[in-house]
């Protein structure tokens, strides 16, 4: 394993501290490392939380502030935070207008937000399940909430600021996430450090395709193919999901696992705008980058949501976290 | 009839947290097989830290509803693991099954007992044949009753739950996982004994030799 | 080679079009992908223009917009660009007062805009040369530019912005390129797409200390140390080029290159600023990031700027480019 | 006495390019060692863009000095390497200095070379012994000038200038680079032939052939 670190028990808290040194003016870290949370709070503003495992940076931390979410968790790598962290971080940023956490679905996370939720008054969760690698009719887990989160934030999180309330802002975030797909493939697997060793083991000309964010096996192992080829069948994979809905305005997200460099991923853009375009969708809003990550894995995700006139808007509103920077 | 006080709980917890450090590497490879390897590391966190959280207590001001509490709030904060909010939910149950009891008797423990495994069902969604540790707890839980109710005592109901959750954990091999991490994986977690189901029955004899010793 | 693309002669027009087409609101590609430019210009403004060979994304084309360049010229992976594209760059984006050319120190960049230099009116350049690993005294080809470009183009960007006029802009980005200094480490090698395989050999558990920005060899192959044993050395090799000069505030610039994920960066972040702050330095101005990549190299670099009040109002100054922004 | 012109000079580029694609993968593998692997990619295409360029002119029409300029033009903009200045302005340089001439004679051409080697010195600024391509060109370039002064004619001048350049690039091996990419290297760069100097000997050697039958 070749990682900058001192010992695996304090990657995580030494990667914290220096991430809110490195953003003091926007961040403060909650005691004990349960939570980064946003300095400056708007009263009477919904809160919003969220969390995970680390390892997926910036995904959550690195969203936090101003027109994004107030507070988010950082769990072990890979690992769900605890519902101790939920409400410490629910005290620290509720002023009283309740709170929304958008969990990522899977059994851990969702369970553990659960019983933050129902140890708390006034909270509400959304869970994301964008993934449309694995499928939700076979297997009642559902689909896994990947690189869409990110969208799901930036749009509930300005509309928060703008003053939703809770019920609206759950139904808002709900609509963004149906309106989300995302399918991802990998060249190289993640190292875990606690693992010290690769997730999984893979050929110097194989793929993994429709690998989950923690390295998960996807729909299947297949020899390396063009971007063309790749863009090709994971477009189709969400244009076939989202079926008649596929027409119109939409965020294309390109984005980078870890270790796959820009170059890549705007390769990787290009072919699939092209793809997209042709099947009738218009690409009026995009980002490309290394956003919701898995450690060090080589590979990237396409992530396309259905915009409309309001969720455009809010895509728009300004934004000043660690992350995502723009308006102000 | 064996009588079961808060510092019989007590050591219950540290029993169940030695013998989870003894299984740990063992978890965590059949974790490794369908999940993310990491089931081993939770369950001896959780349970280390429910042990020191209970040992904490002064057994004899504590009544068993208050440990079991303490219990699953430090196993709930300890993992990030699905078996967090699984394992804190079930000494909820059992807490709050024995409410109000300052010790415990066969009928109390069973009731407990049964409780937990409850509790994990509510919590985790999961039916029987879905390769999850309820394969484990559902018929070990079914097992005791069915024991204490043929007159068999604590120490048999629990003998009976070891078996079945022993063999619940064995029948998860040839079933395709619908719950959990490895319902991702579809047919090839076939073939598998699911993690879970195995810690549970390491769960399940530590609790029954603590308890009736 | 694992690398998102469909021919190693189109990775970087492929590239070039997605980079385009996702930032299309701010920028122009000039004809047979010469130059990247901004969309709407500033007469009467000095005119920025950098470039280099490309595989360092975001450098430099995420960093034309308001507030940076005017300009950049992307050259073949790890190639300069030649003189037709820089002519052809001066002549779209100058307004009337000038160019000024922000080069890396390396002899084929150094030349090929020197003749563009020499083949234009009103041009004028800066040379970057913040690498300390390679002594400058021994070597008369001198230091190699890397990172710290970045900050010399940020800090150029805002002040020509602000109006200053050439011969100043030019003062201004010596003396922030004299105040620069950086030095890297890599854990694995780039891998060059027209090349096909790594650029160098490295063992499991070997790092180059001191690399280049192109894979070049640095001071010399080590075993790979603890976070704080690297940053312990980087940090005393910039702090000793220094000298005096490391006292006060400073810009600390932790940069990935490419391959290595958020999280080991902060807590690169993280044992550098400690050390530089027990030597004197405060820091008052941070960046974490890959900024200056090489391709796909595990691996990071550190980079201090010392700052002053108009070099940190330069630096806080609006930007919007593909790469950095805020303010606007 | 031979009598150069535009035609042959066109064909002097088609020489030099042909030499080029032939050395390609030497080059490469030299500049690989204390370089970036590039050289014989940059000098092919280099000088396959300066024999197309000089081939889409008309020769009838157009001057050495044209010719010249024409192909420093395209050499320069078809590669991004350290060699696209220095041989552009090596035949800027050759271009000046038989400026006005509509065909070259024995001394025009060797003051032509001569120039270029002046050139490639004003451009990169590298003495002979710091292990460039001036340690081919600039004894090279002397040779030719003390071989034409002694009478040898342009045949005789190129073949001594061809033997030179190889000496020279013979001795690079000996030399720590202290001008252009493996400069870095310091010692490191001992022992290994320096990749622009290889190349300038099939340069100049494919000069002399084109130049003199
Ligand atoms: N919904 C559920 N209901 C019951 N048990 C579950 C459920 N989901 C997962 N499990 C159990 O949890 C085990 C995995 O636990 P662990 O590895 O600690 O959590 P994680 O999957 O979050 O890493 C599985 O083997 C399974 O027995
Ligand atoms: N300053 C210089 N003067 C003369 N020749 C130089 C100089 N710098 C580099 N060279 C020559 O250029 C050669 C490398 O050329 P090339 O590989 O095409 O360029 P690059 O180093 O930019 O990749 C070196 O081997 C050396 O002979
Ligand atoms: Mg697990
Ligand atoms: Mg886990
Ligand atoms: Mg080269
Ligand atoms: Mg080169």
């Amino acid at each position: 394993m070749k990682k900058f670190m001192n010992s695996v028990d304090t990657v995580l808290t030494e990667s914290l501290d220096g991430f809110i040194a490195a953003h003091a003016d926007i961040l403060v870290l909650g005691d004990e490392h349960k939570f980064v949370r946003r300095r400056a709070l708007r009263p009477g503003k919904v809160a919003l939380i969220s969390g995970g495992g680390s390892g997926h940076e910036p995904l959550h931390g690195g969203f936090v502030g101003h027109g994004m979410l107030d507070a988010a968790c950082p769990g072990q790598v890979f690992t769900s935070p605890t519902p101790d962290q939920m409400l410490a971080a629910a005290v620290a940023v509720d002023t009283g207008a309740g709170c929304l956490f958008i969990v990522k679905n899977y059994e851990g996370d969702v369970m553990n937000f659960e019983m933050a939720a129902e140890m708390s008054e006034g909270v509400q969760q959304i869970v994301t399940n964008d993934d449309v690698a694995v499928e939700n009719s076979s297997y009642t887990t559902g689909r896994r909430g990947v690189a869409g989160t990110l969208v799901v934030e930036k749009i509930v999180g300005a509309a928060a600021e703008h003053g939703l309330a809770l019920a609206p802002l759950k139904a808002l975030g709900e609509r963004v996430n149906t309106a989300t797909r995302s399918m991802g493939v990998a060249l190289t697997s993640c190292t875990v450090p606690a693992a010290g060793k690769p997730t999984f083991d893979i050929g110097d000309s194989e793929m993994e395709f429709g690998v989950g964010i923690h390295g998960e096996p996807g729909r299947r192992r297949d020899t390396l193919k063009s971007a063309d080829a790749i863009a090709e069948e994971i477009c189709a994979a969400i244009l076939g999901d989202l079926g008649d809905r596929a027409k119109g305005p939409a965020l294309l997200f390109v984005n980078g696992f870890g270790g796959t460099p820009l170059m890549e991923l705007y390769l990787m853009y290009n072919s699939a705008r092209r793809i997209f375009e042709k099947h009738g969708v218009t690409v009026t809003r995009s980002l490309v980058g290394s956003y919701v990550t898995s450690l060090d894995m080589a590979g990237c995700s396409i992530t396309l949501t259905m915009l409309d006139a309001e969720t455009t808007a809010f895509w728009d509103a300004p934004v000043h976290t660690a992350a995502l920077r723009w308006g102000m | 009839m064996t009588t079961i006080d808060s510092a019989r709980l007590a050591s219950m917890f540290g029993a169940i947290a030695d013998a989870m450090s003894a299984d740990r590497d063992r978890l965590c490879a059949l974790d490794g097989v369908i999940g993310d390897a990491d089931h081993g590391i939770a369950m001896d966190l959780g349970f280390s830290a429910a042990r020191d959280a209970v040992a904490a207590l002064d057994t004899g001001s504590t009544d068993p509803t208050t440990l079991l509490n303490a219990a699953a709030k430090s196993f709930l904060n300890a993992v990030g693991a699905s078996s967090g909010p699984l394992y804190a939910t079930a000494f909820m149950r059992g807490a709050a099954a024995v409410k109000g009891k300052a010790t415990l008797d066969d009928a109390d423990a069973v009731a407990m007992f049964q409780a937990m495994a409850r509790g994990i069902q509510d919590r985790g969604k999961a039916e029987p044949g879905e390769k999850t540790m309820m394969d484990a707890w559902a018929p070990a839980a079914q097992a005791a009753g069915e024991a204490l109710a043929s007159g068999k005592g604590l120490a048999g109901s629990l003998e009976a739950a070891a078996h079945a959750a022993k063999a619940g954990a064995e029948a998860t091999k040839a079933m395709i996982a619908s719950k959990g991490r490895a319902s991702r994986l579809g047919e090839r977690s076939l073939g598998h004994m699911d993690p879970g189901a195995a810690s549970a029955v390491t769960v399940i004899e530590a609790m029954r030799d603590a308890l009736t010793v």
